[in-house]
């Protein structure tokens, strides 16, 4: 029902009559308008379901057994109940930034008013490129993305409802869904970090932001500590303001875990970072914090329980995390630090400025009555582990399955490196220590080989520059500049502060363009190397070939996808405007982007990735986001490489399987590392590009697995692709496979491959 | 139905693995396949058992049986320096990809493979794996060679508590193969 | 963060200027601002939880085991994640209906624009209560509609957002935003219904709609046959104008399946209902139907295959479910029918008045070409059944728990009764004929057994008349008409056409007022009395004493709670505007409705039933409903019963746990029955009132049960209370139990008895 | 784990009921009870044992130990025609509501019960009424009487293919009881 009035609401929507681009074939796009793109795409990169549960508890027909071709009551099968529980998790996570972002542009809004103009410095004229791309609007002020978040929640009505028992049936109609609201989850992070940025007066123009202090050594425990958790920085910042306003910034701490961290540090550079979202628990239970201010997401939710066990006291900030507190939001403020104070008792407030005014003054009072305890040492640990009976039980629950009762059992005898091996791979998730039935204090242990020491975080960036893109655009699309990896997510599993960094390392010495966002942002920072270093005083901050850029927070990652975006307008030429298809097969053709989700855990992760995926972003996760239950594969040999060439206009079977996946997890960082490489490799690569790219893969894989790629036929086009230094191995390699040369495009686009409305001169500018 | 070892990849339906703990009754299963393939991950490299490396044994299970072996992740150049070319390299999700197509010809083109072994992969990983297989592959069988119970198998090793049984199996397994 | 702008935003929106009743406390409210009157129902109705897993799988954290006092890798315990999970259905319930809305309305915006008016008749002055109640916007137009459900899906994305992992972390506050979003569900359904009754014209103003008819019988399969399925009737409206305009309404029929087949005959009296969705999968495959057309909601996921099975091609019309098939929405009309007819290929339309001229002009090609099956005899079933190897397959795998082998077996040696039985308690899952290991073809079977008799269903008839509500509120809020008892939802579990017209009858009979909607509306009228009547012949079709009312499909449930508001509203002169806690309180303590879900089983289900309660109308649920995992459970004895006086503005303990339950479960249809008539007693009854709500209570106590109710000390204040007939026996009853009278009170409220800006005065009018 | 007679019920996490093949153990468990009680649900009424109704092996039970009866649904009126009143009468979500409770008085009004049997409820509501208290009453021990396993339950019976084998557990328990 694609209607007139409907296509005259939009266009008044999005001021048509503003001529700063011609409209697309998508403006504002129901659930079914990109439907096509999705299934060319899938159509390459198929679903792959790995199912976690083999039933179906959705409805009271159930639960129904779905195994292999066994349908439910309803008549669905696996493969669509995959897709349906996909779907359901992007919707999750979409929401959440859809909640944040019209959340803090109200906010916002009643503290600048809705003409509160968008102004992202003078680096930045595409100022939102998602939501420029995706509604065709180019927005001015707080209302604009305000009207960008509505149009969100409506599509995702729209795809919740086909979760619905006796609804959509389609494994790739349901992927196609969380395409959708995947892509929406951009736009609204995009309209969430720019609000902040032009309310919160974050910087945007500069490349080398400062180096704030991380860790939990880096707080000082003397003074009262404010700890802010989650991912709103409306509490946090008014917390700022008052401490700023009765001089008391040098008096109180205020320090972060998640992605508040990154946005507190954006406000004011005293502020410090915790950690990740892995450290959480455990700096809870350190009792270091007075008073801890929660927003949303990524919050414990036994946080209240927790504070009460160590004395902290809890303010509940946000209508989506109330946590069964008392909400005292009209109460007068000394009333409530009374309560807070002499009976410690934890409490929402849903208006920011008096949860700071609250925080504040209870973290002063607190503070003097709490004597701290000081972190354990090794000999006391040594002692406590001595209660360790090796039942195993410890172990077993270990969803990051790290060797918990041995290493304890090699701390009891004297060796604390094995534990510390566990604390560093360790999640916080505290399940280990519910576990034990001998009540050994893991957790009190892990204080002892936990590093007390105080890593260096780059704040965040926000967007990338305009200047930037145009310096980098080039060199990217054409090859030169190997590619752009991003490594995005939580980090908050496998090893993750070496491999991580490892990676980072790995990828920034190869000068490919580095970008990170959320609490892969802080992990990074988390690791010195032989001079003390840590990776963000090692590389400079710019978004150029060895730079590694903090681009900020979760909503952040918004940035990265617009940077994609940015690179087909700024350095191709092609209009954004409502044209999401035309961008998303530029950037799957010719950008060489990944992204490395390597410790995605939560439904965000699914949304953000999925969202980079629509727009041909292939994304690698680590090895037990098979969790997720979905990847999108093709397989090299069987799939169909053939696409348009955009100048002749005629299809040809490039024969070359790239980029090879879209979704993939890795088992482990070397296979990571050398997929990644594997993964920049487009279509559309220059010959010299091709060489540098592959010189990296070969370079890579021999590295980790001792020969040439198996696969490397596949992506020499002709002779001149194979890079010098490997050139006499990888001839005699070719002619063993029976290689022949393949097509070189300059071109290469879907479109025309599949029905659209787009022109295949769409494609060029 | 026993318990996985990791309780956090636990219970996912009503068809589990069938617990296997004797090593003559497994070479039997494993030589009636008529194109088998032992999958090795990386976990094989950091695993010992009493001092030797799992990823040996399981390339004396390879070789007893002559199955082709497909290396995951890294494991490939462990598997060289260990005189053992693998015949194929994938990432686990990779190779699960490819015999979920009862067309696919298999890493020696001879046709898909009916019995598949899993030698090295973490737990969480594996099951989910094997998931797809359970589901989608209903041409082949699989088995797994770690010393966790994978629920997601067919035939699956029960959790150890001691590494000697773990080891008592895999020699007799080689044993029963040659 | 309540905020100026937002308060003057909303006024905008609900046009504060249009004074036709003062605004209230909460105009639109915002997902925590009822939450204060959630925790007060909560408080005494506490959710009772039955999980349905032990596990969660939300994450890549997971699984977690929070079995007990376990708590996940995220920090939460096993009853937050059950609040979790029913916020989350109640989510994916109410994003069905507004999904719906704004899809109708846009539909009818095209049709007939955004400015046109709201007119319900001249019976209908309270158009739309629940957006009155809620939102505190007198809809005038459809643009109106449309503002509202706007408002619900920004909700949407709030209560979505909140069961992210490390979101909401208490049982009570998942709860309340289940409350939230169910509440939101009736607006949304309101907005859908009323959207639909003026933009196709339905009937409002008469009482005794037509009887068409209904059951597989009554569809002439000689002419071509359209079946239309699903919730939404935009696209079976166009088929009867199609029709209508070619002059073909007598040549071919249209048969529905679930709300549309309601929705049609209330456009059409010429179409036929089918049945419920039990019987849709049952329907397919007899075959009988020649091109499908399936909407939204309640399709079999299998459609696709099953009709291939038959021959009968499907179009999907939605983009909640377009099951993988190619959009053929531009392809010219002749080129798509001429796939189907020749090549059987089912295809998504999303143009509506295309699908419909496709389905009429398939139609009309492919019946000539298709022989249809008559259904087989009991010879042949007899013949059939005796592949039957009693392996007991079937019996295990029937969501129903039917016997289904051993009626097999049964009809194997002749005797089909049990077989018959079967049938008719069957939901038509095809899991037991999917199970069986010898191929027995039950479902041919059934055929055999099944009634092809006709029965006649009351078209559905819209929101309730303001007249009426003048004439029953004052006998309803006294008590005088025993109770209104609205069976809603899907019927589609045990025994549910006896069960459900048996409740009707004994209810109807006893001058309750009866109200159906949904499925129910359809099951009850499928059983005829001795003298051949359905129900719907048997008792009138007003809103009042003894009548059975078909209010219409599924969205119509909303006309229920609005029937309640409006008794507040018109009867007692309340303000609905912006009031929510005032009319909740108001229903809660006065009017004494009970919603019966019996057969409920979908999400949907779900977030009608919570909306119903958070409004203050306690809801009986089937035995399997346990499966949805939550319950609101008081414990008359340990509850405190206390309220506020509304005239004195004083606290009394009235001792009497009235209404006693919000959500239960019951075991048995009698235990149902007695449970019901138990949930009409209201604190505010009058004493001739309880006199005769205890004579019933008392009546079918004894009837089912064979004493006294054991607890009816609890509802006797004073002697006056005691009901004639039973004077003496429960006179000695009392005295054994030492019952002392208890306070009357005539304006019994809950305001005043939580924290809340309410006044107690806002109660009275 | 063994699995319950309605697939539709499966598995439900890691903590199953244990399945009690032999009258014996049971009998020694029920009467080690304090506060046991009996809660008879309306499948007992239509569902008969060699012609028997189940109820009646239900109230042979009860008197045989002296166990309380909560008559649950409408099962009150028959109980009362076999001459044998129900301590109390509750919908079954009511009685194991009340049961969570720690501090009730029991329908004894002596104190909570330890030990709840169960005879006589739908599968699929019986197994979701025992979740409630196995995740919510650590306080009590459950056990199931009807011929299906229930796994929420602490203790259960078997699926019986045989009514006889049914039976003769029944009677066993009877006799252990007295
Ligand atoms: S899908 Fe998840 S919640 Fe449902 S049965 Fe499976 S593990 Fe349990
Ligand atoms: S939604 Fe379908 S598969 Fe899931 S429980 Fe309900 S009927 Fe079964
Ligand atoms: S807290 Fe760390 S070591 Fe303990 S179970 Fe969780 S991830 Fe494992
Ligand atoms: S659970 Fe406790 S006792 Fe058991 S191995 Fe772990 S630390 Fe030791
Ligand atoms: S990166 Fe992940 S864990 Fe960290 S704050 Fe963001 S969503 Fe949370
Ligand atoms: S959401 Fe929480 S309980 Fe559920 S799987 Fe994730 S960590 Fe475990
Ligand atoms: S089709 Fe009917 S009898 Fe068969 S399993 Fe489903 S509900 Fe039971
Ligand atoms: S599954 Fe088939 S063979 Fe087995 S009892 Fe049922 S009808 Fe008979």
């Amino acid at each position: 029902m694609k209607g007139k009035r409907k296509k005259e609401e939009k266009e008044k929507i999005i001021r048509a009559e503003d001529e700063w681009e011609p409209i697309g074939h998508t403006p504002m796009p129901h659930v079914t308008d990109l439907r096509n793109w999705d299934r060319r795409l899938l159509e390459t990169y198929k679903p792959f379901y790995a199912p976690f549960c083999d039933l179906c508890c959705l409805c009271t027909y159930g639960k129904c057994d779905l195994t292999g071709t066994n349908r439910g009551a309803c008549g669905i099968d696996i493969s669509a109940q995959q897709g349906r529980i996909v779907t359901l998790a992007c919707c999750m996570g979409m929401s959440a930034h859809a909640g944040h972002a019209a959340h803090i542009i109200d906010y916002l809004i009643e503290k600048h008013g809705e003409d509160y103009p968008i102004d992202l410095g003078d680096q930045v004229n595409v100022e939102c490129p998602n939501i420029r791309t995706v509604l065709g609007l180019k927005p001015k002020t707080l209302r604009d993305l305000k009207t960008a978040v509505q149009y969100a929640a409506e599509q995702l009505v729209h795809v919740v409802s086909s979760t619905h028992t006796g609804q959509e049936g389609d494994a790739v109609d349901y992927e196609s869904k969380a395409l959708h609201i995947s892509m929406l989850d951009h736009v609204c992070m995009e309209a969430a970090d720019v609000a902040q940025i032009i309310g919160f007066k974050f910087p945007t123009s500069v490349a080398d932001t400062p180096l704030v202090d991380m860790g939990w050594g880096s707080i000082d425990r003397k003074k009262p500590v404010i700890l802010v958790v989650g991912h709103n920085p409306a509490s946090s910042s008014e917390i700022i303001d008052y401490l700023r306003n009765k001089g008391l910034e040098d008096k109180v701490e205020v320090a972060g875990i998640c992605c508040t961290a990154l946005e507190t540090t954006r406000y004011s550079n005293k502020a410090k970072v915790v950690g990740p979202l892995s450290r959480q628990l455990f700096f809870v239970r350190a009792g270091i914090a007075d008073v801890i201010v929660a927003d949303e997401q990524c919050i414990r939710t036994d946080l209240t329980d927790e504070a009460s066990k160590v004395g902290s006291v809890v303010i509940a900030s946000s209508d989506k995390a109330c946590r069964g507190l008392e909400e005292v939001s009209d109460k007068p403020t000394d009333e409530v630090v009374k309560a807070m104070v002499d009976k410690g008792e934890h409490c929402l407030i849903l208006d920011h400025e008096k949860a700071a005014e609250v925080a504040v003054e209870a973290a002063l009072k607190i503070a003097p009555k709490r004597k701290k305890e000081e972190p354990i040492d090794e000999k006391k640990a040594i002692e406590l582990a001595k209660a360790c009976a090796a039942c195993g039980s410890c172990t077993q629950v270990c969803p990051n399955l790290l060797p918990v009762g041995p290493a304890i059992q090699k701390l009891a005898e004297g060796d604390a490196e094995p534990f510390k091996q566990v604390f560093e791979n360790c999640i916080g998730c505290g399940k280990c220590e519910e576990a034990c039935p001998h009540g050994v204090p893991i957790f009190k242990l892990m204080q002892a080989v936990a590093s007390w020491d105080t890593w260096k975080c780059r704040v965040g960036r926000g967007p990338v520059m305009d200047t930037e893109i145009r310096k980098v655009g080039a060199p990217i699309v054409l090859g030169t500049i190997p590619g752009v990896i991003a490594l995005v997510g939580c980090s908050n599993f496998p090893n993750e502060i070496d491999e991580i960094a490892e990676m980072v390392d790995e990828f920034a010495r190869r000068k490919y363009i580095v970008v990170l966002t959320g609490c892969s942002a802080m992990t990074v920072g988390m690791r010195k190397d032989k001079e003390g270093k840590t990776i963000y005083e090692k590389y400079p901050g710019d978004f150029d070939a060895g730079g590694v850029v903090n681009i900020g927070s979760c909503v952040s990652n918004a940035h990265i996808t617009g940077a994609a975006m940015k690179i087909a307008n700024i350095f191709a030429n092609l209009p954004l405007r409502a044209n999401y298809e035309v961008i998303a097969d530029y950037v799957l053709n010719r950008v060489g982007a990944v992204g490395v989700a390597w410790g995605a855990m939560s439904q965000k992760a699914a949304s953000i990735a999925t969202g980079c995926n629509r727009l041909g972003i292939p994304v690698v996760l680590g090895p037990h986001s098979a969790k997720y239950r979905r990847l999108y594969l093709s397989r090299k040999e069987e799939g169909d490489w053939t696409v348009m060439d955009g100048r002749k206009k005629e299809l040809v079977d490039t024969e070359e399987p790239s980029p090879e996946h879209l979704a993939i997890v890795t088992e482990s960082k070397e296979r990571a590392m050398v997929m990644i490489a594997k993964l920049c490799i487009r279509k559309n690569d220059t010959q010299p590009g091709r060489q540098i790219k592959l010189n990296h893969y070969i370079d890579l894989y021999k590295k980790f697995f001792g020969t040439l790629p198996d696969d490397l036929h596949h992506f020499v086009r002709t002779e001149r692709d194979i890079p010098m230094f490997f050139k006499k191995e990888v001839k005699q390699f070719l002619q063993e496979k029976g290689w022949k040369p393949k097509p070189v495009l300059s071109l290469p686009t879907l479109i025309g491959t599949y029905e659209t409305e787009v022109p295949v001169e769409a494609t060029i500018r | 139905m026993p318990h996985p070892q990791h309780l956090v990849n636990i219970l996912t339906g009503i068809k589990g693995a069938m617990e296997m703990k004797d090593a003559t009754p497994l070479a039997k299963i494993i030589k009636k396949a008529e194109r088998p393939l032992l999958v090795i991950g990386p976990r094989a490299l950091e695993v010992e058992i009493e001092g030797r490396p799992f990823i040996e044994y399981l390339v004396d299970i390879a070789k007893a049986a002559n199955i082709p072996i497909c290396a995951t992740a890294h494991t490939k150049k462990k598997l060289l320096e260990l005189g053992m070319t693998p015949e194929s390299t994938y990432d686990v999700v990779e190779i699960v990809n490819a015999l979920k197509d009862a067309e696919w010809k298999g890493v020696k083109g001879e046709g898909c493979h009916d019995f598949v072994l899993f030698g090295g992969i973490r737990t969480d990983l594996g099951n989910q794996a094997l998931s797809t297989l359970k589901h989608f592959a209903p041409h082949l069988k699989t088995m797994t060679l770690c010393k966790y119970y994978y629920p997601n198998a067919n035939f699956s090793l029960p959790n150890y508590k001691k590494e000697e049984e773990w080891k008592a199996l895999l020699e007799g397994l080689v044993a029963g193969l040659k």
